[in-house]
């Protein structure tokens, strides 16, 4: 059943040749936004976006290999991208973290 | 095409870890000296698993499924477990080595008032000259 | 064989910007935030590289562990280097 | 433009050039197989640890003798931050900030999903990646979001404290070294699998001791560096008193 | 049939997807202040990530040759689904800290929530 899917062309290839280029100029954007940002906000919010970006990208490249096994590393992003938020805040707001 | 991208990542790699080290020995700050160091295990992990890496269009992780023609299939198209097991533990060790360090810097700074490497240094010897 | 390419290619570059501005930059909390998007691009680099369980212990240590390690350094010690 | 800009700008260009160079001159050839000692791991794990996962299979079944003394090592490393940063006060807060109330009710619902992935992983490292290690550093992440959120005396009130955690961890490795050593009672070498624990429990795959292993490990990672965070969350006021104090 | 109709689907939010993720980091990068990139941030989240991610879940349904599409597709709409709620926490984290640290500089006519804090 493997050989059959590796021999044909299949479209999938093509659909990821197209939109991949899209997320990674996306992501180059990105990250110019990041060394660029003037405050500590700025540069959070251009990573976490990045992040967000990567979280497809992670996703499709599961697909691209044809594995049913790496699609728990985007879920794993996902889920604390948003720590690194929480704890500047909370260093911005009140300098210690605990309280 | 495949050439190029395996030497560029080597290239690349290496100018990390240039830099990482320029970060640990010519930076003063303790705390940098800190990301710099993480920053270099990183990067000597990522050099790891390059070695188990194969450039072949579907490479597919070390796990079989259960489906009939399997295992010609990995056998073609697996990627390397061994240098995969070898760095698992290793993230693990460095994250707790990394915060035995920061604990340290952190006393450093309870005792002396800096981060600063040299001036940590001498804020102690002059409490020592004192006594 | 072209999108893994084209993937390790962007990545290494992203990389490489990251680490740069995390070594030279002079506040340490933005050296602290480049350092996470550092572990963003290589952990995009293990997961194409067809090791999963690394990209998983990768996320979880140093996207997720590792910068609120730092944050609370930056916290308990001074924010800026000289 | 800045020197910083202009110095990555170089940094750019000599990469590009010095792979460039690299790749015209000498023109190596990128690595099309596995090398033999993999291809030998691949062939047999299902048959020599019956587990369909190599990684793990390597990690605490070929090699877990290893695998068991760098646990050792986590735990040297994890005691020994702990003691240098002691405190003979009781910590008690009074003021409980927190945050705002949509990341309370946002950081509810992603720690019960984080909680919930965590054990997932760790106890099906022996039929998909993850194990121990992943699973154990996801679940210590669900502390680290619950401190800065919800503040550590919450964390306290709801029993959660250092010792405790500490306990769990020295547990845990107890545990862990006796599922090691026992086949050493019936007349085999310390850290076998199939010769002693079975392959499977009630139709269940579990892969002899890889399953006990995962768990423990999961276990012992996640109270410790639980109890890392709960050190490190300890405010500075606490230890400036016990300086002065001491004096 | 219903096959191909996903497959197509899940390609065309896929590839709207990216045009509206390089949309949103132009905007990203062309705003003047901080509180102005947030809602280009919004755009690159929502319509960037999890459109696109619903989209491979659908490819991944549409595709029966891949083996376990279906593992694919349930976790690809479940990251869509977490990220639903984690973007804009995120977001709304890092506005909060931003407004009451002043650690961006910007100059509104009239800042109704410190009015509202003051009293």
């Amino acid at each position: 059943m493997l050989v059959i899917v590796m021999t044909s062309i299949d479209p999938l290839t093509l659909v990821l040749a197209i939109g991949t280029p899209l997320y990674l100029a996306a992501a180059v954007l990105y990250s110019i936004r990041a060394v660029r940002g003037p405050t500590i906000p700025d540069i959070i919010l251009a990573v976490d976006c990045l992040s967000y970006d990567l979280a497809v990208f992670l996703s499709a490249i599961a697909l691209y290999y044809k594995t049913p096994f790496m699609t728990a590393p985007p879920i794993m992003l996902a889920l604390w991208v948003y720590l690194l938020d929480i704890y500047a805040s909370k260093y911005l707001i009140t300098r210690e973290v605990g309280v | 095409m495949e050439g190029f991208v395996y030497v560029l990542f080597i290239v690349v790699l290496a100018v990390n870890a240039l830099l990482s080290i320029y970060g640990i020995v010519y930076r003063r700050s303790l705390v940098k000296k800190l990301i710099s160091l993480t920053i270099l295990s990183d990067t000597i992990f990522v050099s790891i698993i390059l070695v188990g890496f194969i450039f072949k269009y579907p490479v597919v992780p070390p796990v079989y499924i259960g489906v009939s023609g399997e295992e010609t299939y990995l056998l073609e198209h697996g990627s390397d477990p061994l240098p995969q097991a070898l760095v698992l533990t290793g993230i693990v060790i460095g994250l707790a080595v990394n915060a035995l360090i920061a604990f340290g810097v952190i006393q450093v700074y309870r005792l002396t008032g800096t981060t600063d490497a040299k001036r940590a240094i001498r804020v102690l010897v002059e409490e020592v000259m004192e006594e | 064989m072209i999108v893994t390419l084209i993937v390790f290619t962007v990545a290494l570059i992203l990389s490489l910007v990251f680490i740069y501005y995390a070594i030279t930059e002079k506040d340490l909390l933005k050296a602290a935030v480049f350092s996470a998007g550092q572990s963003v691009s290589y952990a995009i680099l293990l997961h194409t590289m067809a090791a999963p369980d690394i990209a998983m212990t990768y996320l979880a240590v140093s996207v997720g562990l590792y910068s609120a390690l730092l944050v609370f350094v930056i916290s308990k010690t001074e924010r800026y280097e000289e | 433009m800045s020197r910083r800009t202009i110095g990555l700008i170089v940094l750019l260009v000599g990469v590009v050039s010095i792979a460039l160079t690299t790749f015209i001159v000498f023109n190596p050839e990128a690595p099309k197989s596995v090398r033999e000692l993999g291809k030998y791991y691949i062939a047999n794990t299902t048959r020599d640890v019956s587990s369909p996962e190599a990684v793990t299979a390597i990690v605490w079944d070929y090699r877990g003798l290893d695998t068991i003394y760098e646990t050792v090592v986590l735990y040297m490393a994890i005691v020994g931050g702990l003691a240098i940063s002691t405190t003979t006060r009781k910590v008690s807060l009074k003021t409980r900030t927190g945050l705002t109330s949509i990341a309370r009710t946002g950081t509810r619902i992603i720690v019960l999903l984080i909680a919930t992935i965590a054990f997932a992983i760790a106890l099906h490292g022996h039929l998909t990646p993850g194990g121990g290690f992943p699973g154990g550093s996801a679940l210590a992440i669900t502390v680290m979001l619950i401190v800065p959120v919800y503040t550590l005396q919450s964390l306290l009130d709801q029993g959660v404290s250092s010792t405790r955690l500490i306990a769990v961890r020295g547990l845990a490795l107890t545990a862990l070294g006796l599922v090691a050593i026992l086949p050493v009672i019936k007349g085999l070498e310390a850290v076998t699998n199939l010769k002693f624990y079975p392959s499977h429990v009630a139709g269940m795959l579990i892969s002899g001791s890889l399953w006990l292993y995962n768990l423990f490990e999961f276990l012992a990672v996640a109270s410790g560096f639980a109890a890392v965070a709960l050190y490190l969350s300890i405010p500075e006021e606490v230890y400036r008193e016990e300086i002065k104090g001491g004096e | 049939m219903i096959e191909q109709v996903l497959f197509w689907t899940g390609s065309a939010l896929f590839i709207i997807g990216g045009v509206f993720d390089l949309l949103g980091s132009i905007g990203l990068l062309r705003f003047p202040s901080f509180y102005v990139r947030l809602h280009a941030a919004t755009i690159g989240a929502i319509y960037g990530a999890v459109l696109p991610l619903i989209g491979i879940s659908l490819i991944a349904l549409g595709s029966p040759g891949i083996p376990g599409n279906y593992t694919i597709a349930g976790a690809s709409f479940v990251t869509a689904l977490i990220l639903l709620v984690v973007a804009p926490m995120g977001s709304h984290v890092l506005a909060h800290a931003a407004h009451k640290s002043k650690s961006v500089s910007w100059k509104p006519f009239v800042d109704m929530l410190e009015e509202d804090e003051e009293k």
